[in-house]
């Protein structure tokens, strides 16, 4: 184990939910640090999105902690867990379909230009300042992720790779610590992968810890540092990527389970 | 570009309603509840008005001159009504308005119509319409005082000086109420219950109930309008209450019998016109001639039988033409004076006087006590 | 004691037309995620078409029942011409359009009939039933029957009946439904029909109480939807409940607090039960699957 | 130079303010023109907090009663101005709607719906109990404003009319600037966003009960101040203006003309205010053409006319 769990700026211990007394996640425990991809795999209904759900406050957990930077954040609101340095995007994307493109991405510039709102009732410089920065900041990260050029369309007339990548440039907006990442990849082409793979390495490198969800096993194998593999709920395997695609158990869940089916269109 | 903006707002106006009668003719306003919570007032009020207009262009209208009515249906709403008013006052420029079938409407009218010096006739009960007296507005039926005050003098005839209330909601629910508790000291009566209902309520039994099991009540008074009444009357006698029981004239029409059964009804009470008995009244009471007219004009053209708000309807018309009349011309501020000068005009609610300070001008001997008896109307005194 | 059953009589017939009413809502609620506020107009509908057809000279039984047809092709006609075409619009798109239904059905029963107040005979006379020194009406029996017996109607055609399965089907999951092959735009069909129906039942069983005029339906819905929504909007047991619930409400604070501020208690009543089951008591808790 | 939106909106507005009395062709239009724009008020809030917030009320009537009443009850029994009663009855909307949005802006949709519904029931109920302070159902007399005078005296002599078209008008005006202001600032976008996605939105760090909570605040202050125009305007004020259907009314004009952009909100309000006036030749038919038309449009021009005609025009309709 060269990972040093003080570093660990998330720290998901022993969490689990049930619904309707069906356990949904079981007793699950690991840990991200920062620069770190942590990928969170498994067959289809093995509470992987569940888990995530838990982790960034949309679900209240029923049992064990989530900790952020040493603070326990358990359960608190996600506005709460956006301001501690968390952001993520969704499995089911949630786009702002009425919103254009650009104005979406503004809105993961929410915390850093808020203001009275007074201010923005009245129209005043403040007001109109902060907006434009975030503005300025929108279009830069749009080009990052190659959206500039449909800034100002609606982002309901966008394709589904595209707008994959706007939810990853609404999250980054945050300036996160952490990235929770849901299936990133999913419906995106060779090549759309490819450019999310860069991004997110990118992203990393920068130090932000980020934790993935995806299907896509070779994009898994390829980026990840840490491996956490769920079945049932529980976790049955950690580590590594070639020591996780060796692991025996990892192997009968997949097997027993449906095709790890990789969504590509 | 003005040029072409012309007919524009022109089109507009004409449909906006821009009214088509010949300018000659005598033009008189009406804003009326015919829809709304109110209808069940404003519709026979709105019927009777085009009755009345229809017969008297038949006959020749007034020094010859035709009547051209134009009738806005307010929905009961006082904002609409205000509109209406202004409508009538700066668009349609009638020399004089009826209307207001509700207090709320009528408060709503009078404002515009005092503004404008154009002569005001109410449908309205509530005295605050007529009390202080403003120059222009009058009103044609009894107030909600005077109707409390006929009730309370029969009962106090009868010896009781304890009674319980139910009263609908509603305007004129809660405007009797307020009255009927302001003068029952006045008849040594004391209420010593005092319930409501929303007058869309199916069933009152709890009301009455508490009503019932008050010690003191010898006697229950309900007033209100539409179905509430009704539904009250039922209760009572599916309660065996067995006290006497009075209505208000809200219902004085023979739909309430009907409605509310005559089993139901037997021995109800209630302040009403000659209107509802005029085949009881006497061959030289003065109002028989123009009870029996209306009553058969009415019935005649709607089939429906007549209430009391249809002829206040019908006396507004009438004290409005006749002070036409008298003053030989059109103007607004000649209208006014005549029909301040109106004395001992026969209509279906009452014979009217007004002076200067009395723009209701009617008493309580306008009002007949009323019995229901065997499903009809009978005269209690 | 006489005094609290009387209360309670009063407030279960009341409750009791109010359970019909919010039972039709969620029907159409369940097949196609509407809350149709012309529903009340389905219950004056079902008490104005009888009183004309019964003052035409029919007897009452077939005055009824040509009510409850004519009113259920009504409800089908609304789902075909208005609700259909709007599918997928927002909430308030769809609330605005069943009001405008709502004011048009008004409207055309205003120039049809009249705007007089009506009623017609109770089924099985006036006189009143004594129990315990407390009255109720036979007509009363009759609304309550008939609001046990669509309650218990329901459950049967929704849990035996295939096609009642279909139903509940097509409330789940729309498309799925349609991928096993059931007909959803036959089951909206139906359920339109058939909560139009029970709202002109609802018409025809307390018109003889309540008495009825074109105006009656607003009041009818707010206070059924109010009941569907205590209960828990979609759920046949939160609907009777919640009918119930607030006619008891009502009556009880009528008969020991204040009768001016009787609908208030029903409305505190509202808003403290959603302040802690924002589904209502019956209600089934949606997630947003992220 | 490109016009902005906001601009474009507001000399919309204002052209059409200024320029239409000229075609008056008699003092009655004043008044249709000044119940539009207490209308258009109102109309506004429900805007910011439907269209912008996607959020739902059926009570907001409660709010324009508040405003009504105070301006009847605060200058006579406070010995306020009744200036000054607009802004107390607007303070009174905004705090009750702060303490009652808390607890029921959890609730999503039509329970949202009957939650909001119950509070405008209740203030009406209690408008028309409490006869001994409001006088209940039978209305109650409002002070004059007394703005009408004071201009006079600056030697701008207006008929009432005239009076209360301009300042109505230019109130519509003001409340537009600021509704325009807040569409593009920050909290107009964390409105926007919480619409299309609450989940979304609190992940990227909108505090979405406090969002929903000033939405609904800043509503009730418009239709508040809606209410207190219509009773200064009026002189007389009945409890109607708190009743169920003048909230469904004001949500009416609101998507009926567009929820999502303060024109064709205001052009709904001009419509169902215009409505009942064009009609009273065929009164009979009122109902039946109101209820058509509320379905034919919700119908063909989801979005609202305005926004549906634009989308026509520009030839991008899908």
């Amino acid at each position: 184990m060269t990972r040093d769990s003080n570093r660990a700026l998330l720290s998901v211990e022993g969490l689990g939910i049930s619904f309707g007394g069906l356990k949904a996640v079981h007793d699950v425990s690991f840990t991200v640090q920062p620069g770190e991809i942590v990928s969170v795999i498994g067959p289809n209904g093995a509470g992987k999105t569940t888990l995530f759900n838990m982790i960034s406050g949309i679900y209240q957990p029923g049992l064990g902690k989530v900790r952020l930077a040493g603070e326990d954040v358990t359960g608190i609101e996600p506005h709460l867990l956006a301001q501690r340095g968390m952001s993520r995007t969704f499995q089911n994307l949630q786009i702002f379909q009425s919103m254009t493109v650009l104005e979406n991405a503004v809105t993961g510039y929410h915390l850093a230009e808020r203001g009275p709102v007074l201010a923005d009732l009245l129209g005043l410089a403040s007001s109109r300042r902060r907006a434009r920065a975030s503005d300025e900041g929108a279009r830069k990260l749009l080009a990052r992720v190659g959206l500039e050029r449909a800034a100002e369309r609606e982002a309901g007339n966008l394709s589904y790779g595209s707008l994959k990548r706007l939810e990853i440039a609404r999250a980054l907006a945050l300036n996160p610590k952490i990235l929770l990442l849901d299936e990133p990849a999913a419906g995106c082409n060779a090549v759309e992968t490819e450019e999310i793979d860069l991004l997110i390495a990118e992203v990393a490198a920068s130090g932000v810890a980020i934790l993935l969800v995806e299907h896509d096993m070779k994009m898994v194998m390829r980026i990840s540092s840490h491996i956490v593999v769920l079945d049932h709920g529980e976790k049955i395997a950690e580590g590594e990527p070639a020591t996780v695609s060796q692991n025996p158990a990892v192997i009968a869940a997949y097997l027993g389970a449906e095709e790890p089916e990789a969504v590509t269109c | 570009m003005k040029k072409t903006l012309i007919p524009v707002a022109l089109g507009l106006a004409a449909s906006l309603g821009l009214t088509t009668a010949a300018l000659a003719d005598i033009r008189l306003g009406a804003s009326i509840s015919a829809t709304g919570p109110a209808a069940f007032l404003g519709d026979p009020e709105a019927k009777t008005l085009e009755i009345l207009v229809e017969q008297l262009n038949a006959a020749g209208g007034i020094g010859g001159e035709n009547i051209a009515l134009v009738l806005y249906d307010d929905a009961g709403d006082p904002n609409k009504a205000r509109t209406f008013a202004t409508r009538l006052v700066e668009d349609d420029e009638v020399v004089a308005i009826i209307g207001g079938t509700t207090t709320g409407t009528s408060m709503s009218i009078l404002a515009v119509a005092e503004d404008a010096e154009i002569p005001f006739i109410s449908l309205a009960g509530a005295i605050d319409i007529i009390d202080p007296v403003k120059r222009h507005t009058f009103k044609t039926p009894h107030t909600d005082r005077m109707a409390c005050q006929k009730i309370f003098e029969h009962m106090q005839g009868q010896g009781f000086t304890g009674i319980g209330l139910i009263s609908g909601t509603d305007g004129f629910g809660a405007s009797m109420q307020a009255q009927c508790k302001d003068v029952a000291g006045d008849f040594g009566i004391q209420i010593v219950a005092d319930e409501t209902y929303d007058p869309k309520d199916a069933d009152m039994t709890a009301q009455l109930t508490k009503i019932r099991n008050t010690a003191g009540v010898q006697a229950v008074l309900n007033p209100g309008f539409g179905q509430g009444p009704s539904i009250v009357t039922r209760n009572y006698r599916q309660l065996d209450i067995g006290l006497p029981f009075y209505q208000s004239h809200g219902v004085a029409s023979d739909g309430f019998i009907e409605l509310a059964g005559a089993d139901a009804a037997e021995g109800v009470r209630l302040p009403g016109t000659a209107l509802l008995v005029a085949d009881l009244l006497a061959d030289d009471d003065a109002q028989k001639p123009v009870v029996t007219a209306y009553k058969a004009a009415f019935e005649g053209k709607t089939g429906t039988p007549v209430g009391t708000f249809g002829g206040y309807a019908h006396d507004a018309f009438m004290i409005l033409t006749d002070a036409i009349a008298r003053a030989g011309t059109a103007e607004p501020a000649a209208i006014r004076d005549a029909i301040e000068a109106t004395t001992g005009l026969a209509g279906t609610t009452g014979i009217y006087s007004f002076t200067a300070t009395d723009h209701l001008g009617l008493d309580l001997s306008a009002f007949r006590m009323l019995e229901i008896s065997g499903g009809k109307w009978t005269l209690a005194e | 004691m006489s005094e609290l059953l009387q209360f309670l009589f009063s407030g279960v017939t009341v409750g009791a037309v109010y359970a019909l009413v919010a039972l039709g809502f969620t029907i159409i609620y369940n097949a196609s995620d509407v809350v149709n506020f012309a529903q009340g107009e389905f219950v004056m509908l079902g008490g104005m078409i009888t009183w004309f057809a019964h003052a035409a000279g029919l007897p009452l039984p077939l005055a009824a029942l040509i009510a409850i047809a004519a009113t259920a092709a009504l409800g089908v006609a609304m789902n075909k011409l208005a609700i259909e075409p709007a599918r997928g619009a927002p909430v308030v798109s769809l609330i605005i359009i069943t009001i405008g239904a709502s004011i048009f059905i008004q409207g055309a029963a205003q120039l049809v009939f009249d705007k007089q107040i009506h009623s017609f005979p109770a089924f099985s006379g006036d006189d009143p039933i004594r129990i315990g020194g407390a009255t109720i009406l036979p007509q009363s029996l009759w609304v309550i029957g008939g609001a046990l017996a669509t309650f218990v109607g329901l459950w049967v055609f929704f849990t035996r009946t295939l096609l009642g399965r279909a139903v509940l089907a097509t409330s789940n999951n729309r498309l799925a439904a349609q991928l096993v092959g059931i007909n959803t735009n036959f089951v909206m069909t139906l359920s339109f029909a058939l909560s139009a129906g029970i709202g002109a039942l609802a018409g025809v069983l307390a018109t003889p109480i309540t008495l009825t005029s074109y105006g009656v339906g607003i009041g009818f819905a707010l206070k059924g939807f109010a009941g569907a929504m205590l209960g828990g909007m979609g759920n046949p047991k939160g609907a009777l409940v919640g009918g119930f619930a607030i006619g008891l409400i009502e009556a009880m604070t009528a008969g020991y607090l204040s009768s001016q501020y009787k609908d208030a208690a029903a409305f505190i009543m509202i808003l403290l039960v959603l302040f802690f089951m924002p589904q209502g008591l019956f209600g089934r808790k949606s997630t947003d699957r992220v | 130079m490109k016009l902005s939106a906001k601009t474009a909106t507001l000399l919309v507005l204002a052209l059409m303010i200024a320029v239409t009395p000229f075609f008056f062709p008699s003092g009655y239009y004043y008044r249709v023109g000044a119940l539009i724009f207490v209308n258009g008020i109102a109309v506004t809030g429900i805007v910011i907090l439907t269209g912008y917030a996607g959020q739902i009320s059926l009570g907001h009537a409660g709010f324009a009663g508040i405003g009504a009443y105070a301006c009847a009850l605060a200058p006579v029994h406070l010995g306020l101005h009744p200036a000054l009663a607009v802004v107390l009855g607007a303070a009174i909307s905004a705090v009750l709607a702060w303490l009652v949005g808390r607890p029921i802006l959890r609730l999503k949709g039509y329970y949202l719906g009957v939650a909001t519904l119950g509070f405008g029931i209740l203030v009406s109920m209690v408008l028309n109990n409490e006869r001994d302070l409001t006088r209940g159902p039978d209305g109650i007399d409002v002070p004059e404003l007394g703005l009408r005078a004071v201009l006079k005296g600056w030697g701008l002599d207006m008929t009432n009319g005239q009076f209360w078209y301009f300042f109505c008008g230019l109130i519509l005006i003001l409340g537009a600037w600021l509704a325009l202001n807040l569409y593009d600032s920050p909290t107009g976008r964390a409105l926007r966003a919480l619409h299309g996605s609450e989940i979304a939105a609190r992940t990227v760090g909108v505090d979405v009960a406090r969002m929903k909570l000033q939405a609904f605040v800043i509503s009730a202050v418009y239709a508040s101040v809606s209410g207190s125009l219509l009773a200064l305007q009026n002189k007389f004020i009945t409890p109607d203006v708190a009743g169920f259907m003048h909230s469904i009314e004001m949500v009416t004009m609101a998507v009926l003309g567009g929820v999502g952009s303060i024109l064709g909100a205001i052009l709904g309000a001009g419509i169902l205010t215009l409505l009942p006036q064009v009609l009273t030749v065929f009164a009979e038919y009122e109902q039946l053409v109101l209820g058509l038309v509320m379905m034919l449009v919700m119908i063909f021009l989801r979005e609202g006319l305005l926004p549906s005609i634009l989308r026509r025009l520009r030839g991008t309709g899908e």
